[in-house]
């Protein structure tokens, strides 16, 4: 909203200082636009969960539990397992956020990390019926912003994936109407790595990966979740500003680039 | 998603005859509520939408109001009788999300900061819902918030595009949604060429995706020219009924 | 409460006025105390709904959405379809509705407009019933008030009438314990006509269909449901005031007149 | 409302042995507990109910106080075990109704501009549901509400009439409530010949209609001496019990 | 809180006064500090339920009823009934009370009468096993504070106690996969009379079976819930106040007294 | 609560090769996290919780504010995965009720009266439950208290006793809570000597209930001395992690 001029006298003191700085190339902490902070993933940490995952992006820290459990499908995929997505923004975060139900921008966030895992096609969920129309795996992937220092987005989205690429599940043997749950265990059948970018746009300038300060400020953050093939999988505006059309393409250009760092981290995973 | 019907001939002829960069037949309609600051209906297709506008008016409880500005509250909302299955009242997570992208697709457009310490209501209702829903809804907010009166710097018109069968398309209606591919809405204030919402949910190219936004610029023209086509119909003077 | 002189004081300027006007024998939008404002019924205005109407009654509207699905009875009826009806005053309707669950008004309204069709019998709940104790319609109404200029219950109740009278229903085929669809259908057994009539009382008037500047000034209103036979169906006294004896047959003079009006009108209908 | 129990003699004897214009053994009590303004306990028939009044108190949240007048707030609620099967604590919409329109019934006795900036809180708690609960419940809120010396204009009373084996009746039990073919719970200021509640659930007559206005009155005025006699004996300083 | 000097100022005036009267040994309402107020206990008081009990300890009174439903049994115990315990503090009881789901301390005082009831393993859940793993009797205990003159809990825990000891439940035929319901009845299996007692502590004085006022004033409250042989079934503190190592030995023998006196009274119940 | 599995030997050697009195393996950490007043993380076992301090701060809404001292407010609450079947995140009655015992084990240890006005929240996140979870979150919400700068008379610490095979035992795991006969959590500020939190599910003797109040300060004194040395690390500037 920045050319608007009777908006002007509305910009607060911190965007004016920060965008000073963004005309000098450089941002608050040093980093270049197109430079995400240093990501760190752990999997496996709670030994009660199916998978799990922290990942800290900068002091951002985002955890994902996976739990599966046997139930019925949807009536209209009787033939397909269920993928159930949560985010909770933990009061330990922020001082800013309350506990209690999720609110608009938790919602928000964990649909846009549904839909990234869910449009992309990511898990192939015929692999996880169990009895036709009866009893499917059910896939509850709950995921705790623990510390929002900027982009919970991204940090969610990748504990998300970094927890379901990890996760064992029993295998089952099928003698008639009943399932037996057996000692050995499997992988969620996964066939796509789709990893969320943020962008931010401040001003005119579009930097990635926004910290804390940066979204405060920010106009609009852009997530886009693409796949190794460059597909995108889902877009999500966010914030009440403007885009200009350019910055679609730029954003793509970002996020797939950045994708793919973040997908050469998982690779090592195993 | 399947592909077992087919959504689009070779010839680029759609199921319900549309050519690909054809909108679904639009009817929109301002002022046809009386107890409200401005109101409007929108038929797209079989998608039948009713908005009104409540405010600017004191915010309760007033600890919500921000000295230097409105605020700003939409609420999208499907009636139960308005999809194939009936839909539960309560408001569903895909109702809170869209109920927030809507807001911040419409909030660029006004000058809140006429109306400092007030409350701006917009409640979108689906009556129908045959795809569409949001953009129709965004479409159909502006104007009521033109009648009501708020000073805007632009309408919000939106439309998606989509792809089916392979092909980008514009303005899908509900079978190409449920079996096309993708389904990328998008806002803009027309005049001023700024996008205020922006998703996408399915698979698109990077291809695919910059042919997505130059087509629905030729929607959004259309339906701009509709908006302004109702705005005057109303402020003439003329009849207009739910 | 009029006659009460302790209350004197409190009566609000607009009431004196209204009240000295209906003394004159005339209503405020000079209709004659037993006028009802013009009728306006649409119906299968809503594709996606089995059935569907739009009442007007002057300015205010209401519409009416039947969906009907297959479901379990209840218990202690297994031979018989179910009924639900619910009212929402949506927020569009007047600035003094506010979004969400229903507020004690809502749920009176749409209690008053299920008893209007439950106690008169009006739908043959026993044609609705598929498989015994397993399988009957399920018949929800739901009711939009849509804009507020008084009397939505009467809006209701007619639009809620007008909706089932021409919905239609698929036919099922039963095989075993199998139901299967059919491509035709048949309208809902309804019996009965039950017309809500609502009849205001200002000071010592009672003047039929309030307008809302009327009801706000009103002691009480009183909703009578009646058929083409005579039966009423259904009472409520709605607010705060009281009714003298003679009221209660006054009160049912006009509402099985103008429920006769409004039948006429919903025969037409076909 | 099936008629193959037989509810009604040729005689017009009852299956209680009651006569078509007989109340049900009818006990009163007020002052039954002690950390409330005012308190009244009744059984009617096997309808038993507990009321207390809280207030007049100050209105919290604060924005709620009127000026000018204190607001009653009444709360109609059946007990998990009241019923004969068990009954979900949740507010049900019958609770919702009921407790709407019992405060409408006896907000007209009331000199609520009184107490301005206040709050008169009535807890009407069913304790065992044998029909009538509404009516029994008015019944006792007035005389909770006089022990708590708010000023009246007169005592709410109520009962039902119904219609059983194609009679008007007085004060249905839940067998004729159940099968019988109406139930029209009215509330009376007995002295000043009001009416301050009228419902009917069922199918009436003209005829039958003035017939059961006509009939209510019996009973009501019964009931009104008992309301009386039960405030009398508390303040002349009985012992009472729950 | 009364030995930590800074906090000396905070002490309310009733405290003090209370304070000084206890340390010449009595008590405000005259009793000694192990008197427990005068116990009433009427049952069977209605008819519709299964199980009923008044209890009335000096002027606080607490109801219970019993209601037994046939059921599903939880998946880990299919042999066994399920016990199911609410508290709801009427707003009759005290204007502090506000009507509505229940608040911490009504959860937390049905929390320990459940505790009570089910540690002590003072049901024979088997016997109420109809139809393993299919039907078993839900026994819903609803307990209703209705007058709040201090001791809720424990007034709760006994009228739950005794309505249970005299409820009656119908006997059941077991036909195939069937259950009939029989005229006959029986009592639920009860094995153990678990008896919940409060002690307060106010300033170093433990007192037992605290008045309101006592209550209001009391840094601590104990309950604990003790059986005929001795054995504790449940202790919780409640309350923002400390207590010494030695004090819980002393609420020990204390709780298994006045539990004895008033299984005494339960035992004429019959 | 069956005795077929054998939870200890003769020789008082439990499943996990723990002696009676013996704690399982302890990890405390404060500071782990960034943007709250103080945090701290704690592994009991295989109990693993989080715990973050938000305040002092202004209470919202004002109303609820006191005077003369803070309002201290603690959410107990267990993450969905933290469970062997998943948990709701709606909270259960037990979490509303161990939320506020903990507010209360906590409470006396705080000068409150130094915040009028104000609202400090703890925040107890368990995201791993393997038994003794109320008692585990004491120890480090207390860490997280101090590292806040909420000044103390003492910091709390608590553990659980139980009896598992009919012996007292410290500190269950989660098989000993489960097939064991009683579970008893205790807080105390350890060096006033003083209990804050008192709970028993089971069934002990007097002796056995005498027995454990003896034997859980063994495992207190334990824990303080961990939690000393956790915050001498937080304050000496050691770098911490989650």
């Amino acid at each position: 909203m920045a050319d608007l001029s009777t908006v002007e006298e509305f910009v607060p003191i911190q965007q004016k200082e920060l965008l000073a700085l963004l005309s000098t190339g450089v941002r608050e902490d040093g980093r270049k636009f197109d430079e995400y902070r240093k990501v760190e993933i752990q999997t496996s940490i709670y030994e009660k969960a199916n998978g799990s995952a922290m990942v800290k992006i900068g002091n951002t820290v985002a955890v994902a539990g996976v739990k599966a459990e046997l139930g019925e499908p949807f009536p209209d995929t009787p033939n397909e397992g269920v993928l159930t997505v949560s985010l909770e923004l933990l009061p330990h975060a922020s001082p800013s956020f309350e506990p209690g139900p999720p609110d608009e921008n938790a919602v928000e966030m964990s649909r846009i990390v549904d839909r990234g895992l869910r449009e992309s096609k990511a898990i192939k969920t015929s692999e996880l019926c169990v009895l036709p129309g009866k009893k499917v795996w059910v896939i509850y992937v709950d995921i705790y912003a623990m510390d929002h220092d900027g982009n919970i987005v991204d940090a969610s989205g990748i504990a998300a994936l970094a927890a379901l690429l990890t996760a064992k599940i029993p295998e089952v043997k099928v003698e008639g109407e009943d399932v037996v749950l057996l000692e050995s265990t499997k992988g969620i059948p996964m066939v796509e790595r789709p990893v969320p970018v943020t962008v931010a746009k401040i001003g005119d300038y579009l930097v990635v990966d926004p910290s804390l300060s940066e979204e405060n400020v920010a106009d609009v953050r852009v997530t886009m979740t693409t796949l190794e093939s460059g597909i995108v999988s889902s877009i999500q505006k966010s914030g009440s500003g403007t885009l200009e059309e350019p910055d679609v393409l730029k954003i793509y250009d970002l996020a797939y680039e950045k994708g793919k760092e973040i997908r050469s981290l998982l690779a090592k995973l195993g | 998603m399947s592909e077992s019907v087919v959504l689009i001939t070779q010839d680029g002829v759609r199921l319900d005859g549309r050519r690909i960069d054809e909108l679904r037949p639009v009817k929109m309609q301002v002022g046809v509520l009386k107890n409200c600051s401005g109101s409007a209906y929108i038929e797209q297709g079989k998608t039948k939408i009713l908005v009104a506008v409540q405010g600017p008016r004191e915010a309760h409880p007033k600890h919500i109001a921000l000295p230097g500005r409105a605020i700003l509250r939409t609420r999208y909302h499907m009636a139960p009788f308005s999809t194939d299955e009936r839909k539960s009242p309560a408001p569903s997570r895909r109702e809170v999300e869209l109920s927030k992208v809507i807001r911040e697709a419409l909030e660029p457009a006004l000058f809140l900061e006429e109306y400092p310490k007030t409350v701006i209501d917009v409640f979108i209702e689906v009556l129908q819902a045959d795809a569409g829903t949001r953009s129709a809804g965004i479409t159909a907010a502006s104007i009521a918030l033109a009648e009501a009166g708020i000073p805007m710097r632009d309408l919000v018109t939106a439309v998606a595009v989509g792809k089916v069968g392979g092909k980008v398309v514009l303005d899908l209606n509900e079978a190409e949604d449920e079996h096309g591919e993708a389904d990328m809405p998008i806002a803009m204030m027309p005049s001023l060429n700024k996008i205020t919402l922006l998703q996408l949910n399915g698979r698109l190219t990077r291809q695919e995706l910059e042919e997505g936004v130059n087509l629905v610029k030729k929607g959004i023209k259309e339906l701009y020219s509709l908006q302004k086509q109702a705005l005057r119909a109303r402020f003439s003077g003329a009849q207009v009924e739910v």
